[in-house]
């Protein structure tokens, strides 16, 4: 039983990770594109840096995801702090929330699209930013959940019984408890807001995010350097999420 | 007369639909040991929340040293707090835990040093102070909790049933502590508890409560020998409670038909009427038998079922002609053995051993709800 | 302090359902696209369910949706019950599933038509179904993981010291004490593989699922028939959202 | 010669580097009612864990019923158990709940229904069978349990704290209650728990564990009256350990230097030496005071320190000169008090009270780990 549960996983998680191992491969190869494997080079990944449409992107995605992830923290924390009261229609609000992640990010970015063409916003970076923060924000909210322990409401209580009013709570007992699962958030949303194109795709006008430049290329012509950089954004990710992970569940 | 630390006016607690406290009043005097005393999801911790302010009422009012804090929050109710999983701050030390709620009054460094250093004698853990709790066993954690909570000097110290996760033998241990702690630091201590044994080794004052109200409050030995209803009789374990029906008075006693014969019970200021049907509750350790039972007022004869040791005492299973069983408690190095299993033997007790319960629900089975 | 909480939730959901909203209020206006709202009417609603290319792409996207809810709700639940026990490594493999939510959506749909090209796999609706299981399964594993409460775990041992064996704990235990977790893990599943476009759009060659569809009509024109389109998957997604929360919820 | 029903062997269970049982050996009779007791932690329910087969020994066996069960899993081994939080399925009905161990047996459904419905009149919830477990109360849903473990008639029943998350008052009726299901199902029982007094009052056989070994296994008396080390004795609870030099011997007792006096101890089959510091265990309740202890042979002089109300009995604290405090324990209605609180009362008690524990550890202190 246990043998047949391991196999099944190797070949599931195996699965998973080839073709991003296949994209890995070719973007060290100096043929590009196609099968034979030629040579080993880091040929693309130089094209990448000497290419300023790229790099620009690259730096838009950066600046948007850091906002994102300030904001989604923020936001999170407030929200699961509300939401971990028993209150009427508490979870008909969870739920308004969680839809975030199940509505289709196309027709959410076109209707944002359409939204801004009535008050007249013009489309820009941060014409993208409210779409990425409620796409990053169910996932921060639920991270933000888990961590809130029922302990957690103990030690308050045992706080406020000491003379401890609710800033001191904050400063003194949520915000040192809560630091790595906040950090996680954190994390998590800024590795969500960088790799994000389908909602922003219609707002962003010229100010292409890294998701959405490659997206415009590869409309028209598949070139190595998306390889590289496919490589480069997965690795930061797993990064990140290595990090997420490792902060989240330090303390248990 | 003692001053009042704790006025508990009127007090009801609804959730929905839910009576969780349902209109009790009581007073703690000044430097007094109350404990709340009754089965679980009788209301007794959420009476202490409300104290805490850490639950608001739905109606009464709490006066604590005179001051009417329905308006005040927790924080400057001059209380603390022990909670039953002791709700140490998990990441700060021992001593950090302890400086807590000096810090939240603002206390120079110098004097917070000195005090925690001082509550952490008291409480015999200082060689542990730079230690966190996760490193400390259970007994160690609630002396912590105590520590932290004593320290401040609050007016009134509230108890949740602190030791409830702890193990038989320590509970036993840090029981005498924490009445030591009462008896030297003069504080008002409200504790939540329901172990008996518990509340009569600690308390000057009981306040038995049952599905949100109060049945009987007092002395322990005013609960444990004026009973005013068959819930506190059942709840204090080894007593017996008899039905029997009055058949009349004879000088200064209520004759009462047990059904197997007659029994007395001395009379009553409210005397009930005869054809009555009562309790008599009989506290086991107040049964002779054999030869000690001839020379007592109330006599009947019983049947050897059960004989089982219990350490330092042994209870006897008697049982009536009409199948009534009745428990008898001996000290187990008294040395009597009342013969074999299946064999009679005389009971007996005193005229002043029988209680008779008049409170108008004595007529509920004891089993209820089980 | 609690109306401070009030007034924030009710303002950060009307911002993320004013976009939702507002693309409703125009796939039932009859002048379309531009802002002066004209008339109420169907039309554009009658005139997407006239459009073949369209309407094939529903058909298409419903297909892949239903076999990527079974395949997900199967292996999540034979993940989420492996993950369960302890031991050595369960947290890495379970962040390598997460993974799947994190890594950029892009970039995995290129890797994997890479991994195709190389296979020699043509590109096609089936094609795009194993990106369609591995966006889908870290969330159903997310689901199936919270259903698992730890007292199932004592009825299981209670049902073997009663004699049952592995197969009649799982039909007469989890089977019914997980039902509504299944059922919910399902709908989710569905509901994102319904909406997924950036991971299928590179595998799908000619067989548009409806959200590539949509981003590929729009790259050349927006017409007011893909409002009436998008007002509908999100009603769909929403009721299949609600039904997972009250399937998931109702228990407890 | 009565039969072994379980047999457990050299078992040893470890986790990573902790060693929860540690090479224990046991045996229980065929029909009798072990106790596995000791404080949390101690490894007690893992063993029961490993017997039933929910957890793999790193090394031993076990053997039911004569059968080595290694390799034999839960499903056939023909136990049943009753878990702490009862362990009802919440999607069954009572019924349902205890039909599932006969279905699993392939039994026909009218049998079936005969055998369910005898054995919740056995328990005593006949009239509940149609609810659902969240329907129920504790002690009810308690009774649920029981039936559905009783109902298959295993070889062994074994019992995981079945009483633990009960109240208390429950918790001593249904003590009664699976004490008499024993005796009259002549099943074999395995019990653990923390609680002393619920070991005295069902165990044939007590198997008292400590840190994953067994530091004691007997008879309750045995256990009570000749604990064999310090940890036994303290796990007693009103047990006085005062700590002792040996001066010497005459006729057949032990002379002890208690550091106020001389006290004595009978003689044992392998005797201390001289100079040699050892405890004297003394029940509390054994201790008599003022005039009853001039005839004793032990003699020593206190001062009462305190006196606890316990309801059947009151706690008398005593110090000696050198600071020790000596507990006595007597019934409430023995109606002697010794003297006010600060006056000095005269202590004794019989030569064959005196416990000499002669234990290799036997001078860890009492107080350890606490």
């Amino acid at each position: 039983m246990e043998k047949l549960l391991r196999i099944y996983l190797t070949v599931l998680i195996l699965f998973i990770y080839l073709p991003i191992f296949s994209l890995t491969v070719f973007s060290f190869n100096s043929g590009g594109l196609t099968f034979p494997f030629k040579e080993l080079s880091l040929e693309w990944y130089v094209k990448l840096l000497q290419s300023p449409k790229l790099m620009e992107a690259v730096y838009r995605s950066l600046k948007l995801a850091l906002v994102t992830m300030i904001l989604t923290t923020v936001l999170s924390f407030m929200t699961a702090y509300a939401l971990r009261e028993r209150f009427r229609g508490r979870l008909f609000i969870f739920y308004l929330f969680i839809l975030g992640i199940v509505i289709p990010g196309i027709t959410y970015g076109l209707g944002t699209a359409l939204f801004y063409q009535t008050l007249g916003i013009k489309k820009s970076l941060w014409a993208a930013l409210p779409v990425h923060v409620i796409w990053t924000l169910p996932f921060g909210i639920l991270i933000m959940l888990a961590g809130f322990d029922p302990k957690i409401q103990t030690y308050e209580a045992a706080a406020k019984t000491l003379g401890g009013n609710n800033w001191a709570i904050f400063r003194e007992i949520l915000l040192p408890l809560l630091f790595p699962t906040i950090l996680g958030t954190a994390l998590f949303a800024f590795t969500l807001s960088y790799n994000e194109s389908e909602r922003g795709i219609f707002l962003l006008g010229t100010d292409n995010t890294i998701p959405a430049e490659i997206l415009a290329q590869l409309s028209a012509r598949a070139t190595p350097e998306l390889y590289a950089l496919g490589t480069l954004s997965t690795v930061f990710s797993i990064l990140l999420l290595g990090l997420t992970g490792w902060l989240v569940l330090r303390k248990s | 007369m003692a001053q009042s630390e704790v006025i508990v006016q009127n007090l009801t607690k609804k959730y929905d639909s839910v009576t969780a406290v349902d209109n009790i009043s009581f007073t703690v005097e000044k430097g007094s040991f109350c404990v709340l005393l009754g089965p679980s999801g009788c209301g007794k911790t959420t009476v202490l929340k409300i104290i805490a302010g850490l639950l608001e009422p739905t109606e009464g009012a709490i006066f604590i040293h005179g001051e009417d804090v329905r308006e005040v929050p927790t924080y400057r109710r001059n209380i603390s707090m022990v909670f039953q999983d002791f709700a140490l701050f998990p990441h700060k030390t021992v001593e950090e835990n302890v400086e807590f709620g000096l810090r939240m009054r603002k206390m120079g460094e110098a004097e917070r040093k000195r005090k925690v250093q001082a509550i952490l004698e008291v409480v015999g853990i200082s060689e542990l102070r730079k230690r966190y709790p996760a490193q400390l066993s259970g007994g160690q954690q609630q002396r912590v909790a105590l520590a932290r909570s004593l320290v401040v000097e609050p007016a009134v110290l509230l108890l949740d049933e602190p030791l409830g996760s702890l193990d038989y033998r320590l509970q036993k241990q840090l029981e005498v502590e924490i009445k030591r702690l009462h008896r030297e630091l003069k504080m008002t201590f409200i504790y939540v508890s329901h172990d008996l044994s518990q509340a009569f080794a600690m308390a000057d004052q009981i306040i038995l409560m049952n599905r949100g109200r109060i049945e009987q409050m007092g002395k322990p030995e005013e609960i444990y020998y004026r009973p005013r209803s068959v819930f506190v009789a059942g709840f204090l374990g080894d007593v017996n409670l008899i039905p029997v029906q009055v058949k009349g008075f004879d000088r200064n006693r209520i004759i009462l038909d047990a059904g197997v014969g007659d029994v007395y019970a001395p009379q009553q200021e409210e005397n009930p009427s005869p054809g009555e049907e009562v309790f008599l509750a009989v506290h086991a350790e107040s049964i002779s038998l054999e030869r000690e039972a001839e020379v007592c007022e109330n006599r009947l004869e019983g049947m050897l079922l059960e004989e089982i040791f219990q350490g330092s005492q042994i209870i006897y299973t008697l049982q009536l002609k009409n199948k009534q069983e009745i428990k008898v408690l001996k000290q187990s190095n008294s040395g009597r053995v009342p013969g074999r299993i299946g064999s009679p033997v005389p009971i007996g007790w005193k005229l002043e051993d029988s209680i008779l319960l008049l409170a108008p629900h004595s007529k509920r089975r004891v089993k209820d709800g089980i």
